[in-house]
């Protein structure tokens, strides 16, 4: 049997293979690097970043749910000076692949951002968490709208130059997320980010009142695979030539697996990272024996496999 | 960053060896190998639950409350836990031979005073546990050790025969005066101070108490270190759910009490809820 | 300790105990009658009915999911005429309460519906079930639109007649679904059912083709739970006056808790009683104790709890 | 409707009495007390998987191989469970004295000639399991018994002795060769018919061996009564996601295997895919 291609691509990058960390699941990096050697993965995903500092919510700040939980940590981060500053160079002395998250509470600050991204050097795409509270309207998530993802887009690419990918992250909490993938897409990202959590709500039956200090908060785990599979699915039906970084619940190879056959380029590993600290590099190797196994040669054979000949 | 983070993590299937009932909890021995080398007083495991089925994904902290380098089976880790949830519950299901999923040593120990002094170590419930260890410790370097333990009621005191061999004094109180001093363990601690010359306080228990201990270590001007209990995610710091408030130039900061913890100054930390809701 | 008042109010009609079967989840009734009394739950809630029988999907219907289940029915049901004569004499014989879903392909058939309905005595409320594709509308399913679902609500309105309740159950694969709940509000709706299931999928990684045969299907069962409450509690936050049946993973008397503080005033018991066929009797029993329990004389003091002086 | 749906069916915590590995299957007892005595050959029990954390929220379908009405242990059912996925491979694990919470019995059962007859039971795999019953319960009404079992490989076949005691005659087929007649199981059948002179099929099995059984049964004219599988999710008749699609006036009609069924008249139902699918 000939080696398998492991390597995938996402806009004008290639990675060696399509599994990488979910934002805000893999801090910095430097947590994980104890339990396996970052290099082994196709990329971090850092968490995402804004352009201040921000404290983040008040505890409690997670609640365990069935096969999955609830987070609520309000973006809680160094500010992009300082990430830049500390936590990026660290990544790039590695030599591990690094995809930075953005969010702004404003289009203007996606531009910010990304123009501060410009200067830097070795990273490997920007990825831009649209599934922000827009505080100039009302609170609402940029994500939701086709006119509010197109203009933070339009922003990023702007401010960005150069070739730097990027990849626009939804959130599954909208009618129809193809009009938003279409949205994007025409504003001209080189892939997408699916799918960001689900909004959820757990209620203390012993205190009776919300859990988390934010009430509301992310549901992210297994519990919420079949809803990623659908969105990806139903994505790459619609635009079959745009990659897509899947995610959602994914702990296992067969997991990974599930969302490549859906149409994902690649497959980031968010919450099981908290169960497993080895999640990402457990579910790579898994996969590739997976793929070798049911005699695939090349990734890009199994990507959006389920569509085909059905 | 200094020290590399996590350093001497590792994640193994650690044998129970031993699991009794002592009052309402649980005294469960591991065979974890090389992992027991590591342990520090203050640190931590993080324990998979449920099972292969099971629909809990995340890991339990439980503080260590002793941990041998080598004893019959090798390396041991022992841990007193509260049957409280369907996660603790399941741990404490478990029989001599099963296999659990360990992460471990995690998180920051007790510092150690480097002349000699005075300390007094109060544990509220199962927050007794890691004292002992530490207890040995200072003993060891020559520290007159008392022990304050307290609880609702006297069946929730952890308080082992072997533990006390270490401590110079243990006094013991309760909320419904079963046993020890009638009252709560905060009430009991400044008259303990001034009778055992207190000069470093060591804390572990609910937040609650921790806050009570914190004023009062204020009051007398003592160095406190406490392990604080935060609900945490992972355990090894890329959540950012079991975040502490702590002081900072600018108001408030928040830090990761698997990380930065759970031992940590008392009198860094914003232990006032209005204070924190304010600030943010 | 006074006894508990555990009766609850959807529009004119009472039932003894907030405590409900859900739609699609309990067929006729009859199949669980030999577990428990069917008396001792609130209501019976029946399968959607269509107006003409209905072959349903083929198999397979179904794919368990972490914590959850996904399904794929199509609808399968006798049609309104053979409904009305042979499972709803029994339910009306046995003296259960009993709560007639609804569904349609279009808003007439929905009126035609109401219709048949009107005569029949010994129904408590009609649920209508408008997270149904619209075969006049790019089988756009009703509840995603505002428009859409005002206009099925008006036209059971306008041939129901009489005092039934109209209870609309709502889709939770919406941007915002309060602004959902708002529009059939407006068009007079007595009562919320919140939530149905989610739109997932599931890939088989043996065959790599979607497991059902419908390719996607309904989310159910304790995974959905946080959307659940989410769902409840922002739409009982704007509208506290409007009385909502909740359901969504609620599996014991803690869940149907957890629901009715958010803001239900009735809990359906669904996928639950798959896994235990003496599931909602046992929670209406749990939920009793617990509010017993927590010091509550009457459930009405207890439904919306959880947004009271935070 | 006539009969009371689920009439004889009770839920209770059934205790494993015995776990035994057979080739690849795990034939398991369990104390069900008077459970029992209301099984007929062809029903089924549900069962609930992976424990108090379970994230497997569905119960798990197994023929009854066996019921004692009043055995030892009081009554008892016996099941040959193949650990196939995480909810049989559970299963599987229990050990003796564990609590497994059942369902049953559940759906229909073989039809039984009024008159002597000669019948043929096939079965395929684990599908054996319900057919030893059955073979017992026509050899005592006088009925000639001639089973064939087939499955991918020797190993496979599951044909206990104490099961073979009631039949006039046992054929093996297996894909490999490994054992019995080369081939498929349906090659063999229609030469079996017309030796054995068989009037009458009973089968269980893969749902593609039935199939091909069904096509026999039609050519030679034989009554043919099937036990299906199909996935389910409750068992009891409340989900609809178990159906099979039969004959009916109108062209299809979806009916429940778990009520309906699992025993159902072969000649009735379509087990061409394509035929289902274009019909939808
Ligand atoms: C650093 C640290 C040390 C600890 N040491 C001990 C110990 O020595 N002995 C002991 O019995 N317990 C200890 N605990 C508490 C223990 O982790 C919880 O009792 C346990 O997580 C409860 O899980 P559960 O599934 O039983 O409860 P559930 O209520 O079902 O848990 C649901 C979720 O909430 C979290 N959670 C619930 N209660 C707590 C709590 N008190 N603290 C943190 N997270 C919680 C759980 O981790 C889980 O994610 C410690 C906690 C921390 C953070
Ligand atoms: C009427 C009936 C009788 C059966 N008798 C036996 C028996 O005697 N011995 C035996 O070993 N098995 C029997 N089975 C099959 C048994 O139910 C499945 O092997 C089991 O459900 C697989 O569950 P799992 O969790 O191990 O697999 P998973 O693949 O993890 O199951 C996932 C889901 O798919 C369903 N499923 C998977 N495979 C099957 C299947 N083959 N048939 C029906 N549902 C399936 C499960 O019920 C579950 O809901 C029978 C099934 C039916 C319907
Ligand atoms: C604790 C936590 C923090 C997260 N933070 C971010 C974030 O900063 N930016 C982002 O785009 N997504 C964030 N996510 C979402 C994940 O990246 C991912 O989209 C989601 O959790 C689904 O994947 P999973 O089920 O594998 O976790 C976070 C998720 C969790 C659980
Ligand atoms: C097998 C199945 C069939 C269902 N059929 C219907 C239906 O006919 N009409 C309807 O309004 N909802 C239907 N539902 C949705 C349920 O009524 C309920 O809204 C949903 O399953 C969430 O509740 P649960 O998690 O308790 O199951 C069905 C759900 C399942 C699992
Ligand atoms: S528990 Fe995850 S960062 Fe501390
Ligand atoms: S398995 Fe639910 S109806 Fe048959």
């Amino acid at each position: 049997m000939s080696a398998l291609d492991f390597s995938t691509k996402i806009g004008s990058k290639r990675f060696s293979n399509p599994i990488f960390t979910a934002s805000g699941c893999a801090s910095s990096g430097q947590e994980l690097a104890q339990f396996f050697p970052l290099t082994e993965i196709g990329a971090v995903v850092t968490k995402s970043i804004m352009v201040k500092a921000r404290t983040g919510r008040a505890t409690p700040r997670m609640a365990e749910t069935p096969s999955g939980m609830l987070n609520s940590i309000g973006l809680q981060g160094p500010g992009i000076d300082t990430f830049l500053e500390r936590d990026i160079p660290w990544l790039v002395e590695q030599q591990v692949k690094v995809i930075v998250s953005i969010a702004g509470e404003s289009v203007d600050e996606y531009g910010v951002l990304a123009r501060r991204l410009r200067a830097v050097s070795g990273i490997s795409a920007v990825e831009v968490n649209i599934s922000c509270p827009n505080v100039e309207n009302r609170g609402q998530v940029f994500a939701c709208h086709p006119d509010t993802s197109i203009a933070v887009i339009e922003a990023v690419r702007r401010n960005i130059g150069g070739e730097l990918p990027i990849i626009a992250k939804l959130s599954p909490d909208v009618t129809d997320i193809v009009e938003i993938a279409r949205a994007v897409i025409n504003a001209g990202v080189d892939g997408l980010a699916l799918i960001n959590t689900l909004l959820g709500m757990v209620i203390d039956t012993n205190t009776m009142k919300p859990k988390l200090a934010g009430k509301t908060g992310g549901l992210s785990g297994p519990a919420i695979r079949p809803v990623a599979v659908r969105a990806i699915y139903q994505v790459h039906q619609a635009f079959p030539d745009t990659p897509i970084v899947g995610m959602g619940g994914v702990a296992s190879g067969r997991d990974a697996l599930e969302l490549i056959l859906a149409g994902a380029s690649a497959v980031s590993v968010g919450t099981a990272s908290f169960g497993n600290p080895k999640a990402a590099f457990d579910i790579k190797n898994q996969l590739a024996e997976l793929l070798t196994e049911k005699g695939f040669n090349d990734l890009r054979d199994a990507i959006g496999f389920a569509h085909r000949g059905i | 960053m200094s020290a590399k983070i996590n350093q001497f993590a590792t994640q193994m299937l650690a044998e129970v060896i031993s699991n009794k009932k002592v009052g309402p909890y649980h005294h469960m021995v591991f065979a974890v190998g090389e992992m027991a080398s590591h342990v520090k007083p203050g640190n931590f495991v993080a324990i998979s639950v449920g099972g292969e089925q099971s629909s809990l994904v995340l890991r339990r902290a439980f503080a260590i409350y002793r941990a041998l380098d080598k004893g019959p089976m090798g390396g041991s880790i022992e841990l007193v836990v509260a049957p409280h949830g369907q996660g603790s519950r399941w741990l404490c299901q478990r029989a001599v031979g099963d296999l659990v999923d360990f992460i471990g040593p995690l998180g920051t120990a007790f510092g150690i005073p480097t002349v000699n002094a005075n300390a007094m170590l109060i544990g509220g419930g199962y927050g007794s546990a890691p004292l002992f260890a530490l207890a040995e410790l200072l003993k060891n370097k020559g520290c007159r050790v008392d022990m304050v333990l307290g609880a609702s009621t006297a069946t929730k005191i952890y308080a082992p025969l072997e533990g006390k061999r270490s401590v110079s004094s243990l006094t013991l109180t309760t909320d419904d005066g079963s046993t020890g001093i009638h009252g709560q363990i905060s009430e009991a601690i400044p008259r303990l101070i001034r009778e055992f010359g207190t000069e470093v306080i060591y804390s572990c228990g609910p937040m609650g108490m921790l806050a009570a201990v914190a004023k009062i270590a204020e009051e007398f001007n003592l160095v406190h270190q406490c392990a604080v209990e935060e609900s945490m995610a992972c355990g090894i710091g890329v959540c950012m759910t079991c975040v502490i408030p702590v002081k900072n130039e600018d108001g408030i900061k928040m830090i990761r009490s698997c990380i930065d913890g759970p031992v940590m100054d008392g009198s860094q930390v914003i232990w006032d809820r209005k204070t924190v809701m304010d600030a943010l």
